[in-house]
């Protein structure tokens, strides 16, 4: 059997609104102490780091500029992936794949509170010629998306709101979380209107926060930690960047990355898995990628989440962390939010939160408005 | 680890202002690789893609937008960013991807339309420097790259006509480059070069690349893939990377010491022992004429302070037959600069000089290894790729 | 081998022979200075630099940062520095942030600061000692080469406002024996 | 670290843009389409690989990765595939009245086109109605060229 590659360290700090009294240079420090001491190693061990940023969240330009004093990685391999925490992960364990690193570091991080006008950021993403110039909000999309993917599946405002109530309940007991609540369907049906159909608690509210994940190959990992945590399965994928070619109803960039991390882990059924963290930036995003995923067929995500499928205590738990809705919003630092919870799961150290015999874990991720692309990650405890 | 392959290259025009888009570009660049190649988009299991800024196409997430002008609607994508080192970094990205037996076949594209920025592309590199302590102060791109400048000649005392040369040599090689940008190749004196107005002195006009639009890509595949294409093929022999710390003026800038560690993590992979004989041919980042030198010297091709008295001696010229020809293609001081792809375009000329395919500026001597080199950041990253039959 | 791409003059944008779209984005930031910063701006409002040494590898940083980026340690004091230093390196432009020329130009230089372990320099800008302006290169040149004293001159205490622009600028001064 | 900022009062915040601006040509693909769309013209590219129309004009076709060479009208009117009332603003301000944003798309062409609806209120909308666009008067090649689309009554 090929060799595995291996979580063997994480670090986080707080997720809040605002951080005013930290840089992010000293927000990023914190997360990767942190993770060096949960690893029992020091920078100088690690071959190459990678981290994720793009260069409008920071307000810099080429951001990668500012990465590696904080990680102590001077003059060291280092690079940045302008994307999500799942591909920037995947880059990591390509890496190490290649037989020429042992031990490599991934970060990611959210100074989103220090984005004055964040739909102008959003809405630079849109295409220049045939988008933007009309001058909308870029939340537009999530609506468009959000009524075309209820009717088409059957899924409801209903079952919308669920998603919110169930992950913010879940944030209760999450002691990073920044937006924890405990809400009644009514709270979420009658929240301001932002993009009909999708409303205010639709939505994930935006949270500053840093992480560092440590990975090391199979067999280093053994020697190094008592409960690796393994990666089974990997995939991402573009589906398109033209809002143009989608269909507004599948999370075809998402099937596509679940195909691809099954197929590496040898899961032939999703109900395999004991639990998932899935991208939840907006209500409906976590039916739509529950669907996508396989977890449930068609139209059938919202009648298993009234069943209590999806709850803590359900056959599948989703977002036990409380996921964007009930953590914030962290851009692309959300996915690796949801590898720190999975990661915690499966070494039992989830606390309150901890699911009984958890043995696999999966984590998908979304890029956010407007993209159309994501990652899915599969982890283990399975020797 | 898999042995990767080249199969195949594409280069777009290089231009101060390309009427295509961004996506247009990229496709072009991208098209050409695959038709050398031989493959279909089909044939392609992932894509990566380089750019520099997303503030110069004016697009943020702009590796998403530009996806699908690389190929890779549907397919696993990735946009790694190292600054002005992504386009040779673009390689090495591909390189893990294939390397590590994830795929079987990489495109790599790489792509920046620089004149979407205005009033002028360079006004974005004010936004490289640090927001605290650098940017109050009204900086401009040129002064970084003026003050190391300086600190390289200081210390080795070199004399600007030597740095002069570099430009001589690369806007007169790129006459023979069928992408060159507009007005940019030609015969130029020392005294040409540095009578052209002053930039930020000791930097003269034609001591600095243009601002340019263009794409290049790459078409990467492992050996069991590549074998079905026959046996002369062009392999990576070596990466390496190194990024020193964001506190520049921290640091001697006399010497490039993260190129040094990135070249030196290549010729380990590429098992080169002694790098000024085992390299044939080269292409250094040369975005400003002394940086050609300056990394010359962090790939230890030349002691430090010592590659602006071998080039005076003509040991980097494209004919040279005992010396490393350096920036045969003529560089981005004569080809043009759009970043990323000017990057990218290095590597591609060390592959067809390699394969024998660069027509008139085919280099004299005999070549079986090549360099190429990108730089990027603030001073601060190395990205080195070694290519070899 | 054929390469595409069709390059434009800007004619074709003046004669409009070419479609475009215009857009001004509005990427607004309110960065979080940190421990380090907050601390050091609130010195230059008082006329002070400041700089924060690593227990580990004893260097006196500058700029200050709460943790030594070489030994991945957190730094311990804050140590007062002097508002004189040396020039590391220096040049002389003709061009604003934007590529528009000036007439005269400015002198940016890396100034490794007196108080500071060796090598630690900042980022700012050098003036004439007595015009402020200088006149052209040449000028420039017969003042300042790499290794020249300088001193820092600090805005009215009143308009000091704890950023970096509290110093206006720092000119050459001559040796002390 | 060893110290932190324990006080309101000793935090600082640096307020600052990214500076410039930005002008984007067409290329040779969405050109055509608003060329076209001067003549009150919608235009599609034709992959002659897989035969696929598609608005707006491209070079090439994204399923197929081929080049295109040829351009057809489109006739016939486009429908709503989705719809949203949009209520904020770039800044996250209210708008005064919400905007009525739909995808719209032609029977048998991929892609489709985003753009605003009027003349409507907000029950008549509704998935599959056919619409058509209202032009301004001076046009110049610009998606903002087509002032809005409303119901085909």
């Amino acid at each position: 059997m090929k060799e595995r590659v291996a979580i063997i360290g994480i670090g986080y700090t707080q997720l809040r609104p605002i951080s005013p009294e930290v840089s992010f240079r000293e927000m990023i420090y914190e997360a990767a102490l942190k993770a060096y001491n949960d690893a029992g190693i020091e920078p100088k061990d690690v071959d190459t780091f990678v981290a994720i940023s793009e260069d409008y969240y920071e307000g810099t330009a080429i951001f990668d500029e500012y990465v590696p004093d904080q990680l102590g990685a001077v003059l060291k391999p280092v690079h940045t992936i302008t994307q999500d925490g799942i591909t920037a992960l995947a880059a990591c364990c390509m890496q190490i794949k290649t037989g020429i690193f042992k031990i490599a570091v991934l970060e990611g991080h959210s100074k989103a509170s220090n984005i004055l006008y964040p739909s102008h950021i959003d809405a630079f993403a849109l295409d220049p010629i045939l988008v933007r110039p009309l001058g909308f909000n870029p939340v537009f999309l999530a609506g468009l998306e959000m009524q075309r993917f209820l009717i088409e599946t059957g899924n409801t405002e209903y079952h919308t709101s669920l998603v919110v109530l169930k992950n913010k309940r879940n944030a209760l007991k999450n002691p990073i979380a920044a937006y924890p609540a405990n809400l009644s369907i009514e709270d979420v049906l009658s929240s301001n209107p932002v993009s009909f159909p999708l409303k205010e608690l639709d939505i994930s509210k935006k949270a500053d926060g840093a992480f560092v994940i440590i990975l090391a190959k199979e067999s280093i990992a053994k020697k190094l930690v008592d409960k690796p945590v393994y990666i089974e399965g990997i995939g991402w994928l573009q589906e398109t960047p033209n809002i143009e070619k989608r269909d507004l109803v599948n999370a075809i960039y998402l099937q596509g990355a679940a195909n691809m991390a099954y197929k590496e882990a040898g899961i032939k059924n999703p109900l395999e898995i004991d639990f998932a963290e899935i991208d939840d930036t907006f209500s409906y995003k976590e039916l739509q990628h529950i669907e996508a995923l396989g977890i449930a067929r068609p139209g059938e995500s919202g009648i298993m989440l009234e069943e209590g499928y999806f709850d803590p205590e359900g056959a599948i738990p989703i977002n036990i962390s409380g996921g964007s809705l009930g953590c914030g919003n962290l851009h692309d630092a959300n996915s690796l939010r949801g590898i720190v919870e999975a990661v915690l799961q499966l070494r039992n150290e989830a606390g309150e939160r901890q699911i009984e015999n958890a043995e696999i874990g999966l984590v998908a991720s979304w890029r956010g408005i407007p993209t159309a692309s994501g990652g899915v990650v599969i982890l283990s405890n399975r020797e | 680890m898999q042995k990767v392959a080249i199969l195949g290259a594409g280069l777009t025009k290089f231009s101060r202002r390309a009427k295509e888009t961004g996506k247009e570009l990229a496709f072009y660049a991208a098209k050409m690789a695959l038709e050398e190649a031989g493959l279909e988009i089909d044939d392609i299991d992932a894509v990566v893609c380089v750019s520099a800024p997303d503030a110069f196409d004016g697009v943020h997430m702009k590796g998403e937008y530009l996806s699908d002008g690389c190929g890779a609607s549907k397919k696993p994508f990735m946009r790694s960013y190292v600054g002005g080192g992504s386009g040779v970094f673009g390689i090495i990205n591909g390189w893990y991807h294939v390397a590590s037996g994830t795929f079987n076949t990489c495109l790599v594209v790489a792509e920046e339309k620089m004149s979407s920025s205005m009033p002028h592309p360079q006004g974005i590199f004010n936004a490289i420097y640090d927001q605290f302590l650098e940017r109050p102060l009204g900086v401009n791109l040129l002064w970084i790259f003026s003050l190391e400048m300086q600190r390289y000649m200081a210390v080795h005392k070199i004399p600007l006509e030597l740095i002069a040369l570099v430009a001589v040599k690369n806007k007169k090689n790129a006459i023979d480059h069928p992408c060159a940008q507009e007005g940019i190749p030609g015969n130029y004196t020392v005294e040409e070069i540095l009578n052209s107005e002053i930039m930020c002195w000791p930097v003269t006009r034609l001591m600095v690349s243009p601002v340019t639009d263009g794409a290049a890509a790459v078409v990467l595949a492992s050996y069991d893939f590549a074998k079905k294409f026959g046996k002369e093929n062009i392999w990576i022999e070596g990466v390496g990377w190194c990024l020193d710390t964001s506190y520049w003026t921290n640091r001697d800038l006399y010497y490039p010491r993260y190129v040094e560690y990135a070249a030196r993590m290549a010729y380990e992979m590429a098992g080169i022992k002694d790098p000024r004989k085992e390299i044939h041919v080269v292409e250094p980042y040369d975005p400003f004429a002394y940086k050609e030198l300056h990394h010359l010297e962090g790939l230890l091709l030349a002691d430090k302070g010592e590659a602006p008295r071998l080039l005076e001696k003509g040991f980097w010229d494209r004919d040279t037959l005992n010396g490393i020809p350096s920036s045969p293609s003529g560089g981005l001081l004569g080809v043009g600069n759009p970043i990323a792809a000017a990057g990218l375009m290095k590597v591609i000329e060390i592959y067809w000089q390699l394969k024998g395919k660069a027509g008139k500026r085919q280099v004299k001597r005999e070549i079986r290894r090549g360099l190429a080199q990108a730089w990027g950041d603030l001073m601060q990253v190395g990205t080195v790729v070694i290519l070899g039959k | 081998m054929e390469f595409k791409g069709t390059p434009l003059k800007d004619k074709d944008i003046k004669e409009k022979k070419v479609f475009y779209v215009d857009w001004h984005v509005k990427a607004n930031y309110a960065w979080d200075c940190g421990i380090a910063l907050s601390y050091f701006f609130e010195g230059l409002k008082n006329g002070k630099i400041y700089g924060r040494s690593c227990p580990k590898c004893k260097r006196i940083t500058l700029p200050p940062r709460m943790f030594c980026e070489l030994c991945f340690h957190p730094t311990d004091k804050w140590v007062l520095l002097k508002d004189t230093g040396r020039i590391n390196t220096f040049s002389v432009s003709y061009l604003n942030w934007d590529a528009s020329r000036r007439e005269k130009p400015q002198v940016p230089a890396v100034i490794e600061i007196d108080g500071a372990s060796e090598g630690m320099g900042i980022l700012h800008l050098i003036a004439h000692p007595e015009k402020i302006e200088w006149e052209n290169l040449d000028e420039v040149l017969k003042y300042i080469k790499v290794g020249t004293k300088v001193k820092a001159v600090w805005k009215d205490e009143k308009e000091r406002e704890g950023k970096i622009t509290d110093i206006k600028y720092f000119i050459p001064i001559k040796e002390e024996k | 670290m060893i110290e932190k900022i324990d006080k309101f009062d000793k935090i600082k915040i640096l307020k600052g843009e990214k500076v410039g601006w930005h002008r984007y040509t067409y290329g040779n693909g969405e050109e055509i389409f608003f060329k076209n769309l001067i003549d009150k013209k919608f235009f599609a590219s034709k992959c002659k690989n897989c035969d696929k129309l598609f608005i707006p004009t491209r070079i090439y076709c994204e399923d197929c990765f081929e080049e295109i060479n040829e351009f057809v009208e489109i006739k016939e009117l486009p429908y709503i595939y989705s719809y949203t009332f949009l209520f904020k603003d770039l800044e996250d301000n209210d708008l005064k009245e919400p905007e009525i944003v739909v995808f719209l798309k032609w029977e048998n062409v991929e892609g489709g086109l985003i753009h605003r609806l009027k003349e409507t209120s907000i029950d008549e909308v509704e998935i599959g109605i056919k619409v058509e666009p209202v032009f301004k008067e001076k046009r110049e090649g610009n998606i903002n060229d087509i002032l809005y689309f409303r119901i085909k009554k």
